[in-house]
């Protein structure tokens, strides 16, 4: 596939709030850098993200979601990541069996602590979704942006 | 009578397919059609009908009406009707070419509806006539005859050849569009066909099946009929006889947002779903009783009360087959029929 | 159509260096809804605070976003600045533009393209925001504690101690746990019995305190602040309030062939019993498996002899029911036997011990007396080996995959006491290593080996074979001198794996608390909540979280009771009312969402509808208790029909945050 | 390629005002001031605001004043929750006039006219009333009903004091469900303040109000001597396209936003017992 | 076997056991039949029809039954059983108004397959020794009965019922089945052509609902996509993505709850394998979490209500092989 230099892939992260999105505060206290095209949702655990949120997001334009929690074991709500994790295996494997790229969706473990793991995550997962180029499996042709 | 041999028929749509789009029906799967746009080599189906009717290509499933942006307090409406392109549908059956009188009178009384209209005047019908009919088949209930379609331009086979009738000055304009194609043809040998179609209609299981208890004079009656409760206890209140019925023609308007403006669109909808008259105010139409005896009262009462009598069925039989508890028009019409 | 409020924080330069706090006001200024978009210097001081409460009057705002720092810093600070303005303060959003914008990002052009998409996202949002007031839930202001063990003794004294009721429930007749049957204590070699029972009395006399001994938690309902605890009292044919404990029925008592528990079953007690002589309550129990009486209806010493009149063969289980504000699980601990280990022959070798049996064995209120002699030809041992975590650090379903945490330090106490007292016992112990943290851990383990010679021996011991001279061999590797050993010993003790009490599981389902895989109860969070189940309101004291110690048992019932007394303290507590809600026209019933409730927050009722065909119908539909949830929101998903919601966080608002974005 | 009725056209609100708690009147005019379209009384207007949602509303001022047009809008769903929240100046979109009229120009002239009204019923007849009051000679007695849960329910209740009781030519009988401080008039539902009033049986029947109210003044009516065929009522609240195609809005063969909204009641009893 | 049935529900009519039987009624042809509520002895004598093609799962319809006053017979398939095991877990069938049969299941015949051999103008179909003799208007056919076979029945999971009152015939066994065969090979397939397998076929989706309102896992008061709170609401499929929303979203929501009774492909009309993605979810459940029958008990945690902690990452997705 052609890698177009110029895309800029609109990528939607969910964070859970006492794990994920403080590590993501702490990858910013740190001013460790990683690409713009992550905008990050606040979500009180992994376990609320919906598929339907997921969906939503590739019909309104995104080109991957990353979905981040607590490491298993960790939660603060003591289970819910173990039920993000089991949905999120069974909704990733239904899409690759659609035929829709692997590397647009991605499930990390980032603790408050792994500022430098956040950062990391996110420089990675934008380049792998970077090379798949837009997302033309999965989107709604009615929001696609000329 | 001008005629091509079934040898030439893929040169003739290459012909037409050259100058307009052309949908033909193809078999999907074996007992599986649909119209599709003919692209070169492909088979016309030997099937009896598609599984959905042709009622798309003037009435699609959805279509865009206007589009708006917001912004602020204002709004800004933007008109995206385009002039259609000029197209052909080849094959279509003696049942579906009916539909489209009873979707004119819907959809072409006042107010007109430019949407539909502007596919109407720019598509041309091109049906088939019927030589093997299914048990399922009962136009003849409502005076086809399908041996003899309507459209703009009838085509009839008799085995070896395909001979061109044209009905309306369009169907005219397509029969000289490909006349160089055409040849002067024995349509002997038609009459034959047809006489033989027509002998098996009347042995048809259904062909009995009678209206004279139906009609706009049978309102109350018909309403008030205790048959309902049993009709529509099994009905699980989905879409799919609505669906793929050629003369169903609800809708529903509705908003997208897609972020940038909305967009406004029209799709088909069911009057057998629970949320079809749901409003602001309330459901007039809360029990599946109510709406399962709307969709058919609409087909037998309603309809031929405001249309001089015309009923609004064509007998196509595919909610016969597709119904997922075989529920359909004609058990409704034998339940209630006086006998 | 809302009117909100945007204000754009310039954090000094730390925004406003890399964005573009001018563009990102105006950008916004012009999204549906907003009436007002202003950028300041420090949104977080008292002036900034200021700016925002003047507009939210001035241009009646009904919500506000501020584009600032996480939301984990300041969140709270704009909330209470919208409430002294007369704006909910759940109507205020923030958008993290400082930590996950301008801090990470260098080009001025996207860090503002993306301030900007986040402020949007916030806007989308706060226009879905619904006002929410945090309930109040009264508190009883009693505390249960489940366990007279060490760890509810204290835990219990600290809560009354703080002035609060507090009840004990002890399924044994007596309060003391584990520690009264342990003779001396680590690494002080203190007599256990002269530590614990004061505290025993201790809480017998606090007027605080009320002990429910030889009973039972039946039930639990209710939830953080209002328990509603059903506790069985388990008939023990004796009426508690007129027997003084003199202990005449003990004696006279004909059926004397009675294991006796409390000495690991090492002798025999009567049918009437008193656990031990400082037993808390002081009050005899008839076991009715043996009582002549109740077995056969013939007999009635006891009641003969008892002037109290106390005896009561017709006494039944009785029921009570009683309020809780909080719940301290105090469950401890039991040695696993380790009859499953056939190559200790621990079935069949009277002489092959546990540790706690040894306990008993040296102890003076034990079955000899204090003199540690063999059980089965009560001679004196010459030699000892001690065998190290049988039944711990296993792989196979045989043991526990843990560490016991305390046979490393009472096995040194016990072969140093072996040692002091019978010089001429020789003392082998295998291990596999000896794990001595803790303070005058690693000293008194050194003691046991450099002062008293105590043979330690890296190694296991492969089979254990008593001998026809009623001598037992043990076969061994040592490991550092890589060669094989059999020791003719006359006793084996095994330091067995600690496991949770049998009866915390069932416990657990009744307070909705989480065990893990070993029946360990799990702290709220495990090294930031230690002494806190994850359900609000239960806390977690002693062994029953893990294995301990006694001081670090004490300290955690300590820390326990602090939680405790915290919740005792208030009058209500706030809850936090970002918290699942069921709609109940759409909800199916299906308890799909109680199944996935780390609190046990939803239930389910019947209730009677009105139906859309105007009919009425019974439908079972869930509710949430906004108490006891926490708002995890793991029912939202596992809800098929949508009918459970978040507030706060709901399906509409976060799709709309969605749609901002990628828009 | 024609207008199309579906494609809308926009208008804008340059008025509101809270008639009740939960009633709004909104004032629109075209983008270059004047009425987007002319209608007549009984008549209804589509009205949407894009991504939100359409709506019928029936059109509460007089086809006489031909400066604006007006809508009298109670809260109860989305759209209306919506248009409640807007201010001045907002534009809407809207289409129309659908479905038929009060027959103010054939069968009710020269009558003499009865307009009972419940609570928000008052909206479509409001249109007819000022039509009536504008073009007076043409009508013979004007008797107006009118009653609703309280005081402050009562929709346009400025202009039937400032205007309709201060017009000698027509009487105003106005009621309260419930006894209410200041209010000194009639207590009582509307249905038996009918009676209670006792009409003469010569009066044409304008009717619309909550289905339940309906009902019990049809029948009360009927006691006094009145036949269907002097009634008239309209039923707009079950339009939804407006062009009598999309198929919900029948009762029976007749399409409400074509055949209707208004009707009267002797052929509303030939249809099916579906409303 | 139609005969035992209709005469052991007319004495359980009769005695007073049930008031009402749920079964199937016979059409104007051989195969148009349709669940029904039978009253009489009359009605049942008259109307009453279970035969090779009878192949509706009436297990949904009991939840609305189970409402209503006195007890209903039903008469269930060993699938069926599966279906109404799970709607009394999940609370929507009341149990105790139920009397449950079971009754022999398939292979039943799918008039479909015989359609999709060119055979039309049918007039009846009748099984003579596994050989279907097919009554058509221009002449008799015959076909192999298994070629013939319902999509639904050709992978058969279980001939057990897995809970009855009592029994009309015996009861069978779980069987070893290889209904995943499809799935592998579509798993086998490379991104690129699973995609285009399965735009060709979602593709065809008129959006009819017939799939979800068949489905005795789709019983939802308020279904998702009919509801305009949910934010994800839609009627007829405007684009290829709404199509792929519709049935991967209720794939999910049926996950670990769909007892993979097959009716969801049998009433497509446009004959879209829907089956696949739910068998697809059973695939991997049981593959990752061990395996799990929806509707085997009423008392086991749905494996999407449940955990353990040491479950996969989802990570094992992108680890499988080539894309």
């Amino acid at each position: 596939m052609q890698v177009n230099e110029n895309f800029e892939p609109v990528i939607v992260a969910f964070c859970c709030n006492w794990c994920s999105y403080a590590g993501a505060d702490l990858s910013g206290t740190n001013r460790l850098n990683y690409p713009s095209n992550v905008k990050i949702i606040r979500v009180p655990c992994s376990c609320r993200v919906n598929p339907m949120f997921i969906l939503r997001a590739f019909q309104k334009g995104a080109d991957g979601v990353i979905l981040c929690g607590c490491h298993p074991g960790d939660c603060h709500y003591t289970s819910g990541n173990y039920f993000t994790r089991r949905r999120i295996t069974l909704l990733y494997s239904m899409l690759d069996f659609l035929g829709i790229e692997r590397n647009r969706t991605r499930l990390e473990w980032v603790s408050a602590a792994e500022g430098a793991k956040f950062a990391a995550v996110m420089n990675q997962f934008v380049e792998d979704v970077k090379k798949l180029g837009p997302n033309r499996r999965l989107e709604d042709l009615r929001c696609r942006k000329q | 009578m001008l005629k091509i041999s079934a040898a030439k028929l893929n040169d003739l749509f290459d012909a037409i397919s050259a100058k307009q789009t052309l949908y033909i029906p193809v078999d999907r799967e074996p007992n599986a059609a649909e119209f599709k746009k003919y692209e070169s080599g492909m088979k016309l189906s030997a099937s009896l009908n598609t599984i959905r009717s042709a009622k798309d290509f003037f009435f699609p499933q959805t279509e865009n009406l206007a589009d708006f942006k917001m912004n602020g307090k204002n709004i800004e409406v933007k008109d995206i009707r385009e002039e259609s392109e000029d197209f052909v549908i080849f094959g279509v059956r003696a049942c579906d070419a009916r539909s489209f009188g009873i979707l004119d009178k819907v959809f072409l009384s006042e107010p007109v509806d430019s949407f539909y209209k502007n596919r109407r005047d720019h598509g041309t019908v091109v049906t088939m006539a019927c030589t093997r009919p299914s048990e399922t088949c009962f136009c003849t209930t409502f005076g086809i005859d399908p041996t003899v379609p309507e459209g703009d331009c009838a085509v009839f086979f008799d085995g070896e050849n395909y001979f061109f009738l044209d009905r309306t000055e369009k169907g005219t304009k397509f029969v000289e569009s490909i006349s160089d194609m055409l040849e002067e043809g024995d349509a002997s040998k038609l009459a034959e066909v047809q006489e033989n179609a027509r002998n098996i209609m009347k042995k048809l299981p259904l062909a009995n099946l009678s209206t004279d208890s139906f009609g706009g004079d049978k309102l109350n009656e018909l309403f008030d009929s205790d048959k309902w409760a049993d009709l529509s206890e099994a009905c699980i209140g989905c879409g799919t006889c609505t669906f793929v019925c050629p003369t169903c023609q609800c809708y529903d308007i509705r908003d997208f947002n897609t972020g940038r403006e909305i967009k406004r669109f029209r799709c088909w909808d069911s009057c057998m779903y629970s949320d079809f008259t749901k409003m602001a105010h309330g459901n007039p139409r809360t029990s599946q009783l109510e709406r399962f005896r709307q969709r058919f009262m609409h087909k037998l009462v309603y309809f031929p009360a405001n249309n001089d009598g015309e009923f609004g069925c064509v007998g196509c039989g595919r909610c016969l087959s597709k119904c997922p508890i075989s529920m359909n028009i004609v058990k409704v019409m034998k339940a209630l029929e006086v006998k | 159509m809302q009117r909100i409020g945007v204000f754009v924080c310039h954090c000094g330069t730390n925004i406003a260096a890399t964005v573009d706090v001018k563009a990102v006001a105006e950008a916004l200024g012009h999204e549906a809804g907003v009436v007002i978009s202003q950028d300041y210097q420090y949104m977080c001081s008292e002036s900034g605070q200021d700016l925002v409460k003047n507009a939210i009057k001035e241009h009646n705002l009904t919500g506000v976003v501020v584009c600032s720092c996480s939301p984990r810093m300041h969140e709270n600070t704009f909330r209470k600045a919208a409430a002294s303005a007369g704006l909910n303060p759940y109507l205020v959003e923030i958008a993290n533009i400082r930590e996950q914008c301008s801090w990470i990002h260098k080009d001025i052009a996207s860090a503002t393209d993306k301030a900007i998409v986040l402020g949007k996202a916030a806007v989308a949002k706060v226009h879905l925001n619904a006002p929410l007031t945090a309930g109040e839930s009264p508190v009883v202001k009693r505390a249960l504690v489940i366990g007279g063990g060490i760890a509810g003794i204290q835990t219990a004294l600290d809560i009354a101690e703080a002035g609060f009721e507090v009840d004990i429930v002890e399924k044994e007749p007596t309060i003391g746990g584990k520690m009264a049957q342990i003779d001396k204590t680590f690494p002080t070699l203190d007599c256990a019995a002269c530590i614990l029972t004061p505290k025993m009395v201790e809480a017998a006399q606090n007027e605080k305190i009320t002990i429910h001994s030889f009973s039972e938690v039946a039930d639990v309902k209710g939830f953080v602040g209002n328990f509603t605890v059903t506790i069985k009292k388990k008939a023990r044919f004796v009426d508690e309030t007129k027997c003084t404990g003199c202990g005449l029925c003990t004696e006279k008592c004909p059926m004397k062939k009675v294991p006796n528990e409390f000495n690991m079953g090492l002798d025999n007690r009567t049918a009437v019993y008193i656990p031990f002589a400082q037993a808390v309550p002081k009050v005899a129990t008839i076991d009715p498996n043996y009582c002549l009486m109740l077995k056969n209806g013939k007999c009635g010493v006891c009641s003969k002899v008892c002037t109290a009149g106390a005896i009561d063969y017709k006494q039944t289980d009785k029921m009570i029911e009683q309020k809780y504000g909080a719940i301290v699980v105090a469950t401890g601990f039991n040695p696993i036997k380790p009859d499953k280990y056939d190559e200790f022959a621990y079935s069949y070798c009277p002489d092959v011990v546990t540790s706690l049996e040894l306990e008993r064995l040296m102890n003076a209120a034990g079955p000899n007396g204090g003199t540690l002699l063999r059980p089965s030809d009560k001679t004196h041992p010459h030699t000892i080996v001690f065998v190290q975590c049988v039944g711990s650090r296993c792989d196979d379903e045989k043991g526990k995959p843990y560490c016991s945490k305390i046979c490393c330090m009472y096995t040194a106490k016990h072969a140093m006491l072996i040692r002091e007292k019978y010089p001429d016992t020789e003392v082998y112990v295998f291990y596999i290593d000896v794990r001595t943290p803790g303070k005058n851990f690693d000293e008194f383990y050194r003691r046991a080996v450099e002062q008293y010679n105590v043979h330690y021996i890296k190694g296991m011991v492969g089979k254990v074979t008593p001998k026809a001279d009623g001598k037992i061999d043990v076969q061994a590797s040592d490991l550092l001198a890589n060669e094989q050993l059999h020791i003719n010993a006359d006793m084996v003790v095994l330091a067995t794996a600690i496991e949770p009490d049998k009866t915390a599981r069932p416990l657990a389902t009744m307070l909705t608390t989480q065990m893990d895989t070993n029946d360990f109860f799990t702290e709220a969070h495990p090294k930031l909540r230690p002494v806190e189940s994850a359900t609000a309101g239960i806390f977690l004291s002693g062994a029953c979280q893990g294995p301990k110690d006694i001081p670090e048992t004490v300290a955690q019932a300590s820390a326990a009771a602090a939680k405790a007394i915290g919740l005792l303290c208030k009058n209500s507590i706030t809850c936090n009312p970002c918290v699942a809600h069921s709609d109940e026209l759409m909800c199916n019933g299906c308890s799909a969402c109680e199944k996935v409730c780390p609190y046990g927050a939803i239930t389910y009722q019947d209730k009677e509808f009105r139906m859309p065909d105007r009919s009425t119908a019974i439908r079972r539909v869930a509710s949430v208790n906004p108490a006891v949830c926490q708002g995890c929101g793991a029912c939202t998903v596992a809800c098929p029909s949508g009918a459970m919601d978040l507030n706060g966080f709901s399906n509409s608002q976060i799709m709309a945050e969605v749609d901002a974005i990628c828009k | 390629m024609n207008n199309d009725t579906l494609i809308p056209l926009i208008g804008v609100v340059t008025d509101i005002r809270q008639d009740t708690p939960d009633v709004k009147t909104f004032r629109v005019n075209a983008l270059d001031g004047g009425k987007v379209f002319e209608h007549m009384p009984g008549q209804c207007a589509m009205l949407s605001i894009p991504g939100v949602g359409e709506g019928m509303f029936s059109i509460t001022s007089s086809p006489t004043n031909k400066e604006f047009m007006e809508f009298s809008i109670k809260k109860c769903g989305c759209l209306t929750t919506w248009l409640h929240a807007m201010d001045v100046g907002q534009q809407i979109t809207i289409r129309g006039p659908y479905g038929n009229y009060f027959p103010v120009e054939t069968d009710l002239k020269g009558k003499d006219l009865l307009f009972i009204a419940g609570g928000i019923g008052l909206a479509p007849l409001r249109s007819v009333i000022n039509y009536v009051r504008d073009n007076r000679a043409n009508y013979g007695d004007v008797q107006i009903v009118y009653g609703s849960r309280s005081k402050d329910d009562l929709v346009d209740y400025q202009e039937i004091i400032d205007e309709w009781t201060a017009d000698p030519n027509i009487q105003v009988n106005l009621t309260i469900d419930n006894p209410q401080d200041d209010w000194d008039g009639h207590v009582g539902f509307v249905p038996n303040y009918v009676k209670e009033l006792n009409p003469s049986t010569n009066k044409t029947v304008l009717v619309c109000g909550p289905p339940i109210m309906i009902k019990f003044t049809l029948a009360g009516l009927k006691e006094l001597g009145f036949t269907e065929t002097q009634v008239y009522t309209t039923m707009e609240l079950r339009m939804k396209c407006g062009v009598g195609k999309c198929g919900r809005c029948n009762i029976g063969n007749k399409y409400v936003c074509k055949d209707g909204p208004v009707f009267r009641f002797d052929q509303l009893d030939e249809l099916p017992d579906e409303y | 076997m139609q005969e035992a049935m209709i005469k052991r529900a007319k004495e359980l009519l009769a005695d007073g056991t049930v008031n009402r039987v749920m079964g199937w009624k016979r059409g104007e042809f051989s195969y148009d039949i349709t669940p029904a509520v039978f009253e009489t002895a009359e009605e049942l004598d008259a109307e009453f029809v279970c035969d090779d093609l009878t192949q509706a799962n009436v297990s949904k319809y009991l939840i609305k039954e189970s409402r209503k006053e006195g007890k209903i017979l039903a008469l269930l398939k060993p699938c069926d059983t599966y279906s109404f095991n799970q709607l009394v877990k999940e609370h929507r069938i009341i149990r105790e108004n139920v009397y449950v049969i079971g009754i022999p299941g398939g292979p039943k015949i799918d008039i479909e397959k015989i359609k999709a051999k060119e055979i039309s103008g049918i007039l009846s179909v009748k099984n003579e020794d596994y050989t279907l003799k097919i009554e058509t208007i221009y002449g008799t056919e015959t076909m192999p009965y298994y070629e013939a076979i319902s999509g639904k029945c050709e992978n058969c999971k279980s001939k057990k019922h897995v809970v009855f009152d009592e029994l009309i015939g015996e009861d069978g066994d779980v069987l070893e089945s290889n209904r995943f065969e499809m799935v592998e090979k579509l798993e086998n397939m490379t991104a690129q052509e699973r995609y285009d397998f399965w735009r060709d076929q979602l593709s065809k989706c008129i959006r009819c609902n017939a799939c979800r309102n068949v489905c005795p896992a789709c019983t939802c008061e308020n279904c998702v996509f009919d509801n305009p709170k949910s934010g994800i609401d839609n009627k007829a499929a405007a684009d290829s993505f709404e199509e792929n929303m519709f049935h991967i979203i209720r794939a999910f929501h049926v996950a670990g709850r769909c007892t993979d009774c097959g009716e969801c492909s049998r009433v497509c009309p446009q004959n879209i394998p829907l089956h696949l993605l739910n068998r697809k979810f059973i695939k991997d459940i049981n593959s990752l979490y061990g395996e799990y029958q929806a509707g085997a008990d009423t008392t086991s945690r749905a494996p999407l209500n449940d955990y353990s902690t040491d479950d996969c990452e989802p990570s094992i997705v992108h680890e499988r092989g080539v894309e």
